[in-house]
């Protein structure tokens, strides 16, 4: 049974270090395993670690490994496998060296016993483990790929050409940009839950080409599907959609940090520092008619800044109804009261209909009497502008975010963080550098906090403390909408990896 | 004709050197590289490390240098996004694009001469305005649109042709080839037909003009004076006349065909160096960006030399000017 | 032909004014015999008033997002059930209408292709004017200007400098900028055909006698370039620039594809093209097929005038 | 007399354009006999090529035979069928044009265009045309033939490919050969070269000749006869001495005076006051009135026809009987 | 002369030399005011490239050009250059191809008058183009017409037209009447006799039709390949031509008499003008030519460059 699969985005390098991107990522996930594995609800499950322990003190991890495990070249799967894994991840070149927490040491206790020893605690070391995958030392010593390819290198390492991991898959060849094929590992340790034998991965970027090859049937899976084409293929005889909610939460962002914004015709002073202006803007932004007309119906509108499926007291905050008079009186209540001009920026090829949903929100604040001059870009540019490297270069932002530990605390410390210590990274993301002090002090004593219930009341009071001061202004999170033949079964995650190890084909 | 090729092969050089130079002043405004490579939540430390070791701290002229310096050495690079060595992506897709070039030009001077010269011969007869009208489509729909179209009609409608790809293809060597096979020779139609269109317009055209100018010459009233018949004057005196601006177009807009090359590939999924380029734009990927261009621009060169070449094979006048211009 | 010597009065005398000239000139007649390009004529006009009319013409300011309803979005052509007024032929993703953005687009594609065409000519004629005339050093270097733009067609030159004046100026791009940088790709990339164009009819009219004459008279080269020369090499360039028009409004289309092209808030006939392309599948037909007949209208429309001209244009096929 | 050769009947030639119809021939008669050389003379637009393209059935749109009849050795071509019609062009009739660098294609090898043309002709082999080509080439005089024949026409000098174009227009040995302004652009060294070669043709072949020309002294040599053209209609044609020499009709008479000598003394030469009219405007009457010294009433009102005067037929009505003579003529 | 070597490169790769093609080597003659002086000779002879270097169009490689004392090639006499400028003018040989075809014709008549300022006022300027007009038998209205508007005869008056705005005294006149018919040939020889009667104007004229040429000469110039090989009277060169290559000439022309004078084609073929031959040029077509022909250049002695004469081999009023 062969399983052929568009993307709109490629499978780029084989080595499971250089490049941090979901499409890769999940390919890397059939055949690499890291020492947990995330199941079907995306709750945290045994990978190549069988189980671990925390010291009294949180500061000694202690992982047993899973035993009779084989690389895909037949090696045996042991200790030295972990730690030199660990080892590389965080090397020069690798991009998930944040993935292992700095500084930690990792030693080995018996070919199955690994220890960790850390310089703080940290409750949710475990969360990010399924992220790094565990490579075959021996094999990356023979092939001379100690090191992950650094892409200013001339040669690359045979690791980014090849791969060798625990798997459930192998693959069997390898063109990037053209094909990618899939075999299945008959050696593999788990339980087989596809009935396939073959796996066919091609990138397709252009949509209407993807939709197309859908309906032609001469592919079984694609992802995405254009929102606009759900219905065609609902209506096709042969395929449908698979839609649910995606972890990735899309909201707007304010330059509140400078005394004067860079684009816009307010001189001397910054409007959104005032916080009348702030709900101004989000009063005057009817998120239901974004979702039913923009998003088609397939998103969820939210009114924190993190999914419900990762934070369990999402339901008790709710979203300030859209009011257009309202949103006026604010802004002449702060002075403003023929509104002002101000620039957005929005990429144009990154989220689902991210330039219509700018598009839209620039026609509901010009009803309030706001002026926004939209500058949609492709993402390269975007990105250049706006982030730290681009000196946050700008007055007014989309951006979208999930949050790589599954957990509040990432939302909290690099969205919601104040960025004024320049020696941490807290609030790196936080583009507008929205800032409260007393919410910073809670996130710190999240971060150590090991009880759940008390843990989840201290981020509740953080997010509070956001949303009452409209420091963002979320907006939804966006549906997934895979395209999948009617002769197949999927399972979809909810963090969008499109992992075909629970896939079954009828022929 | 020695001294030709190196006179032709030093300008090239130049050309080649100014379109790197060109390449390199503008790449620093495609955008930072560093956020393609690392996810949104990566610390400004990494990112810093990142940039150190792609090379992207030292000023554009020493990137430059240095790129100059490996490049001539055949060193090109790794892709930022594939870390595999920007010259085996480039071998790898070349094939591809330079097949579908070929075959669209193929089908764009095969049905845009054969329309061109009946419409020169019968500038008044109704088919000959069909074809003048009709062939204008391929220059009043923008090259995506009709790519589209002719999915949605030809595969998602009828499901006669493939939508995307290149079918399987088979190695001869380094090229992988997809006219040896059916399913290749299929994945071809539409792709060569939406790039073809523009340029089938274009010689149309050309050639339409030139047989009207041509027919009216001395010689082919010299030709009809000496009883040759209709055939062998239009086919053999009058079209042959016309080829020189033909070949001069068909090598002028090649540049253009790689160019749109980069829309019918996006469209058809085509894994050529048009759908590499345009992923390496979106993804910041200088090193493919540069061996792009440097390849375009030295692709471009050869078919210069063609041109040049054909001239003196089509045209026995230039022969001595070529060896000698005076 | 010869008129009587002595100046007896030809029996058709030559109008003297402007107009009377051109009312009474060959072309005019070929154009008065084809009733193809008549119409070709018309539609042109058409088009090009209804462009600048579009303000009084249109019932919505596609360009002013207050005035969008996303209530309105996605509503069929009237003639459809769910059609509704004003909206004639229905409205787009954010409930722009299309028949006004037509209008307005048309504005847009018309600007970028006479400014890029007007720009690409501009330069292309002067370079190929003085590369043709002064020859030698000063040709070379142009040609081979020349050779390394041919490598950087429009669509790369658009992705290039799009990056570069995105990144320089930083901040907003208003309409004009916008425009300004599709204009500039544009022109930089038609260039050489002109320049080619010009330069191979330069170097056939400076050996003619009459240059010869004005050198005797001694006049200074600039004058003799631009004031003998110019007009008589300016025939090709016409068609060439009624052809490059056609073909920028599909360029600018064609970046917009790409992401390069008129935001989507201020759309061109290309860009309504690229948006309205998305909903092909999705049934929503009526956001691409009237720019695209709009377009596709026009093109056809300024390039059988451009075909009839260069006919007309040609004495020997009169 | 035996059959001439070629025999034009009233013929008239028109050209529809816009602003009417221009009638370029205007009903001109006259016959090539065997051997015998034809001159054509006449003012630059008086109809010399048009005559000429009529014959050999070349007029291209917008202009067309308007009327009379053609006759090759007694057989009507002017009504063929195309094809018939090509099968007579080359064949039967050779036409040489006045420029040699425009009339042979750039782009082939001479001998391509003389195996070409006489393969269409002929059932000759591809090695005994080239045979004959190179034999055609030697006979119109250029050295070498042998070697010379695998050129491309401009690796010849002008005089060279002038007679190559007439080597082209022998291939199929021709009953008539149209040759219109064949030395114009030739010094006169070549064109004593090419002028002799037409001679010798009509003395040995006994081909016809019809050779336009605005060189007098070039028919003065060459022709047996001549015709004197204006406007587009034949004012004068007789044997070429009588013609030179004892012009009758007013034009002739001031074209042949206006011809600068290598032997007479005069100071200003003769010339016609005025020029020829617009085809468009050609004055009722006889067309040359207007710049004729010797006009009278008739001359205004009546077209002269041709008429038999000694050994001329002349388009005058002073030397019509009937009409009132006012004078004498000079 | 023309450079006409390969480029640069070429040569450097090639090992080949520069080559020069001498169109004309060592011309000398002079013309005294308000005389016609014509130069004959073959197609490709040089006659044009001396007319070119006579009114400045071309530098001569060596040698100059000297008019009214004023040597047209020394750099230090540009300002006087410039006046002798307006001075001199130049009928092109193809009178159609000399007129802007963009331009009406007043215009172009007009156009050395604003170039060397000979008057300011508008109205003086049109007025004076009327006056030049009707001088060459236009009418002042024809000025609104376009060139080609024009027949041939009418396309050289307006030539003459334009050479005579800027008052100029000295007028070379390239094969005038090449491609005219008899008739209309007449009318402009005609012209060119009266002006010169009437302003005494100097004409250099250079055609092939010798018949033009006796009618308007008052002295001739025989060229050859480059060289003159024969000067002399009007009516004395038809009368006894000296040269070979004049009485080749001559004999070559067509007889309008009909006085049953046999024509003798000219034998062979002008040779390669790059490569010519060494001694006396016309030496392979010359019956007379013997071993110091072929070595030694003639010199230009008593009105003719020819061994033979010079020698007495060859007499003077053997042929016509
Ligand atoms: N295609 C045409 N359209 C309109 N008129 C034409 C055309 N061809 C020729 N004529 C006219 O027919 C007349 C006769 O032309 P023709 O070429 O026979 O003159 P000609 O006697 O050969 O003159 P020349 O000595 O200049 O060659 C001219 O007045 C010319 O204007
Ligand atoms: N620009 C040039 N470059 C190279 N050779 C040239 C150039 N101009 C003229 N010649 C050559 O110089 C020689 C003399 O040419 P010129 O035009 O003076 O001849 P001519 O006597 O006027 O001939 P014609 O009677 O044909 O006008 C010829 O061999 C010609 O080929
Ligand atoms: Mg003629
Ligand atoms: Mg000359």
């Amino acid at each position: 049974v062969t399983l052929r699969y568009a993307n709109q985005g490629d499978l780029k390098s084989l080595d499971p270090y250089t490049l941090n991107e979901t499409t890769t990522i999940a390919h890397h996930g059939h055949v690499y395993e890291g020492l947990t594995k995330r199941d079907k609800d995306l709750s945290i499950i045994p990978g190549l670690a069988e189980r671990w322990e925390i010291s009294e003190d949180g500061l000694t991890w202690r992982l047993f490994l899973r035993k009779n495990v084989k690389f895909h070249n037949g090696n045996p799967f042991n200790a030295d496998d972990v730690i030199f894994s660990a080892t590389r991840v965080r090397a020069q070149g690798s991009n998930f060296q944040t993935r292992v927490p700095s500084g930690s040491e990792w030693v080995k206790v018996d070919d199955y016993t690994v220890d960790v020893k850390l310089k703080s605690p940290n409750p949710i070391m475990n969360a990010q483990w399924d992220t790094w995958y565990i490579m075959d030392k021996e094999w990356a010593e023979a092939n001379n790929s100690v090191a992950p390819t650094p892409a200013a290198a001339t040669t690359p390492s045979y690791a980014s050409l090849n791969a060798n991991g625990t798997g459930p898959f192998k693959i069997e060849s390898h063109q990037p940009g053209v094909k990618t094929v899939f075999k299945p590992n008959k050696d593999w340790w788990g339980k087989v839950e596809h009935n396939l034998d073959e796996i066919v991965f091609t990138p397709i970027a252009s949509d209407a080409t993807r939709v197309a090859a859908l309906l032609s049937g001469e592919v079984d899976v694609v992802e995405p599907v254009p929102l606009q084409d759900v219905q065609r293929v609902n209506s096709s005889a042969n395929a449908k959609v698979q839609a649910g909610p995606e972890l990735r939460t899309i909201f707007l962002g304010f330059d509140q940090t400078r005394d004067e914004l860079l684009f816009s015709n307010v001189k001397g002073k910054n409007p959104f520092k005032d916080k009348r202006v702030r709900e101004a803007f989000y009063k005057a932004i009817d998120i239901e008619t974004i979702k039913s007309r923009v998003m088609r119906g397939m998103s969820t509108p939210s009114a924190l800044m993190i999914a419900p499926q990762l934070f369990s007291l999402s339901k008790d905050f709710e979203r300030p109804k859209a009011d257009v008079e309202g949103a006026k009186k604010l802004l002449a209540d702060a002075g403003y009261p023929n509104g002002f001009e101000v620039g957005m920026d929005c990429p144009n090829d990154r989220y689902v209909n991210d330039e219509a949903i700018c598009q839209a929100v620039v026609g509901m604040l010009a009803r309030a009497g706001v002026k926004v001059n939209l500058m949609a870009q492709p993402k390269a540019q975007y990105f250049a502008k706006v982030l730290k490297s681009g000196n946050y270069n700008t007055s007014f932002y989309l951006l979208g975010w999930t949050p790589g530990t599954f957990d509040s605390h990432n939302v909290l410390f690099d969205i919601e963080g104040c960025r004024n210590d320049p020696n941490s990274s807290r609030g790196e993301s936080n583009l507008g550098n929205f800032c409260n002090k007393q919410h910073d002090e809670l996130t710190d004593k999240i971060l150590v906090e090991s009880n759940k219930e008390k843990r989840d009341q201290m981020i509740k009071q953080a997010f509070q403390i956001t949303f009452d001061e409209y420091g963002y202004i979320p907006l939804h999170q966006q549906a997934l909408a895979w395209g999948v033949s009617n002769k197949v079964n999927l399972v979809q995650r909810a963090d969008n990896q499109v992992l075909l190890y629970w896939a079954q084909k009828k022929e | 004709m020695f001294a030709f090729v190196i006179r032709r092969a030093l300008q090239a050089i130049g050309v080649l050197l100014a379109v790197g130079i060109i390449s390199f002043a503008m790449f620093r405004f495609a955008g930072d590289p560093v956020n393609q490579i690392v996810s949104l939540d990566t610390p400004a430390a990494e990112r810093e490390q990142v940039r150190r070791s792609l090379g992207l701290d030292d000023p554009v002229p020493v990137q430059f240098a240095r790129y100059l310096s490996r490049a001539v050495q055949g060193e090109f690079g790794v892709s930022y996004q594939f870390r595999q060595p920007v010259s085996d992506l480039l071998a790898e897709r070349m094939p591809a694009t330079l097949e579908l070039a070929f075959c669209a030009t193929l089908f764009a001077i095969g049905f845009g001469v054969l329309m061109g010269v009946y419409s020169g011969l019968k500038r008044d007869s109704f088919l000959a305005k069909v074809f003048q009208t009709i062939s204008l489509i391929g220059i009043s729909l923008p090259t995506f649109l009709i790519g589209i179209l002719l999915i949605y009609l030809f595969s998602v409608i009828l499901g006669w042709l493939p939508s995307f790809g290149r079918g399987d293809t088979v190695r001869l060597g380094w090229w992988s080839t997809g006219l040896l096979t059916t399913s290749g020779l299929k994945a071809l139609i539409m792709p060569s037909i939406t790039l073809g269109l523009f340029q089938m317009t274009l010689i149309m055209r050309i050639v339409r003009a030139e047989m009207l100018e041509v027919l009216r010459t001395d010689y082919i009233k010299f030709a009809r004076a000496r009883g040759l018949s209709t055939r062998a004057i239009h086919f053999g005196h009058a079209l042959k006349n016309t080829l020189v601006p033909v070949i001069t177009i068909v090598g002028l807009q090649f540049g253009s065909v790689i160019a749109f090359a980069i829309i019918t590939e996006t469209v058809f999924q085509w894994p050529g160096m048009g759908l590499l380029f345009v992923q390496a734009v979106q993804n910041v990927d200088i090193p493919i960006m540069a061996a792009y261009l440097m390849l375009v621009a030295l692709i471009f060169v050869l078919i210069n030399l063609a041109v040049d070449i054909l001239y003196t094979i089509v045209d026995p006048r230039l022969r001595t000017s070529i060896r000698q211009p005076a | 032909m010869a008129d009587a010597i002595q100046a007896a009065p030809a029996p058709h005398s030559t109008p003297t004014t402007w107009a009377g000239r051109f009312f009474d000139s060959d072309v005019w007649a070929s154009f008065k015999r084809s009733k193809l390009t008549m119409v070709a004529a018309f539609l042109t006009a058409l088009f090009m008033a209804s462009a600048i009319l579009a303000g009084l013409l249109s019932p919505q300011d596609p360009f002013d997002p207050a005035q969008l309803e996303l209530m309105n979005s996605r509503l069929p052509p009237i003639w459809d059930a769910e059609g509704q007024m004003p909206f004639v032929l229905g409205t787009d993703e954010q409930g722009r209408d299309i028949f006004s953005a037509i209008l307005y687009g048309l504005r847009i594609s018309l600007a970028v292709g006479i400014l890029g065409v007007a720009l690409s000519a501009t330069l292309g004629i002067t370079l190929g004017l003085v590369a043709g005339y002064l020859g030698g050093t000063v040709d070379a270097i142009i040609m081979r200007i020349a050779d390394v733009q041919l490598t950087f067609p429009a669509i790369l030159i658009a992705l290039l400098v799009d990056g570069v004046v995105k990144a320089v100026l930083g901040g907003q791009l208003d309409e004009v900028t916008t425009l300004s940088v599709l204009v500039f790709s544009i022109g930089l990339s038609f260039w050489v055909q002109y320049a080619r164009t010009v330069r191979g009819s330069v170097m056939v009219e400076k050996n003619k006698d009459y240059i010869a004459a004005a050198r005797l008279i001694g006049l200074p080269t600039p004058v003799i370039m631009f004031r003998h020369v110019l007009p008589n090499v300016l025939g090709p360039v016409l068609v060439i620039a009624t052809i490059n028009l056609a073909l920028a409004v599909i360029t600018e289309a064609t970046l917009s594809f790409l992401g390069t092209g008129m935001p989507e808030t201020m759309p061109s006939l290309g860009t309504l093209i690229r948006i309205g392309n998305n909903y092909l599948f999705s049934g929503e037909w009526w956001i691409v097929a009237f720019p695209g007949i709009a377009l596709a209208v026009l093109v056809l429309a300024i390039n059988l005038l451009g075909d009839w001209l260069r006919d007309a244009l040609n004495p020997k096929l009169r | 007399m035996a059959e001439p050769v070629l025999s034009v009947r009233d013929l008239r030639v028109e050209f529809v354009t816009r602003r009417g119809i221009l009638k370029a021939i205007d009903g001109i008669s006259f016959d090539i006999a065997k051997g015998e050389v034809l001159g054509v003379v006449g003012e630059s637009g008086a109809g010399k090529s048009v005559t000429g393209s009529a014959v050999i059935g070349l007029i291209d749109p917008p202009g067309r035979i308007a009327g009379g009849e053609v006759l090759l050795s007694g057989m009507r071509i002017d009504n063929l069928p195309p094809e018939e019609m090509r099968r007579v062009r080359g064949k039967r009739i050779g036409m040489i044009f006045q420029d040699p660098l425009t009339s042979l294609n750039p782009l082939y090898r001479v001998s391509e265009q003389l195996v070409e043309t006489i393969r269409t002709h002929t059932n000759l082999s591809a090695s005994g045309a080239r045979k004959r080509a190179i034999d055609l080439l030697a006979e119109v005089g250029i050295p070498a033939p042998e070697r010379r024949i695998d050129s491309y026409p401009h690796e010849f000098s002008g005089g060279m490919r002038q007679r190559v174009v007439i080597a082209l227009a022998l291939c199929a040995e021709p009953e008539l050969i149209i040759a219109d302004e064949p030395t114009t652009a030739l010094d006169v060294s070549v064109q004593a070269q090419i002028i002799s070669l037409l001679k010798r043709l009509g003395r040995e072949h006994g081909t016809a000749i019809m050779l336009v020309t605005h060189d007098m002294g070039v028919i003065a040599e060459t022709a047996d006869r001549v015709a004197v053209m204006y406007a587009g209609r034949i004012a004068e044609i007789g044997p070429v001495r009588d013609v030179v020499q004892n012009p009758l009709h007013p034009y002739a008479k001031g074209l042949m005076g206006a011809i600068p000598s290598l032997e007479s003394e005069t100071d200003r030469l003769v010339q016609i006051p005025g020029s020829m009219p617009r085809l468009s405007a050609i004055p009722p009457g006889c067309p040359f009135n207007p710049r004729c010294p010797f006009v009278f009433d008739r001359c205004r009102v009546e077209r002269p026809e041709p008429i038999q005067h000694s050994e001329h037929r002349v388009a005058c009505h002073l030397y019509d009987e009937t009409s009132a003579r006012p004078e004498a003529v000079a | 002369m023309f450079d006409v070597s390969k480029p640069w490169l070429n040569r450097v790769l090639e090992g080949g030399e520069k080559q020069y093609l001498k169109a004309v080597d060592g011309v000398s003659f002079s013309i005294a005011k308000g005389e016609t002086f014509a130069l004959v000779g073959e197609s490709g002879s040089g006659k044009s490239t001396v007319a070119r270097m006579v009114v400045g169009l071309l530098p001569p490689t060596d040698g100059e050009v000297v008019i009214d004392g004023v040597s047209m090639s020394s750099r230090a006499a540009l300002a006087e250059r410039q006046r002798l400028r307006r001075r001199i003018q130049m009928i092109f040989q193809d009178p159609y191809a000399s007129l802007n075809p963009r331009w009406q014709v007043d215009r172009i008549v007009a156009e050395p008058i604003r170039a060397f300022r000979l008057i300011e006022r508008e109205k003086e300027i049109t007025d004076r183009v009327g006056e030049l007009l009707t001088l060459v038998g236009l009418h002042p209205a024809d000025g609104k017409k376009y060139p080609h508007e024009f027949s041939g005869g009418q396309r050289q008056r307006v030539a003459i037209a334009r050479a005579l705005a800027s008052n100029a005294e000295f007028i070379v006149c390239d094969e005038p009447t090449s491609a005219l018919d008899v008739s209309v040939q007449a009318q402009i020889l005609n012209l060119m006799r009266d002006l010169q009667d009437r302003l005494g104007l100097t004409y250099l004229l250079i055609s092939h039709n010798l018949a033009v040429v006796r009618h308007m000469a008052s002295r001739i110039g025989v060229m050859y390949l480059g060289r003159i090989v024969e000067i002399s009277n009007g009516r004395e060169l038809f009368a006894h031509p000296k040269h070979p290559y004049t009485r080749m000439l001559l004999d070559a022309v067509p007889d309008v008499g009909m006085t049953g004078r046999q024509r003798i084609p000219v034998s062979g073929e002008i040779p390669n003008p790059i490569s010519p031959p060494s001694g006396c040029t016309f030496n392979p077509r010359c019956p007379f030519a013997n071993e110091r022909c072929r070595a030694e250049i003639p010199p230009l002695l008593g009105g003719v460059a020819c061994h033979a004469i010079h020698e007495g081999r060859l007499a003077v009023d053997a042929a016509a």
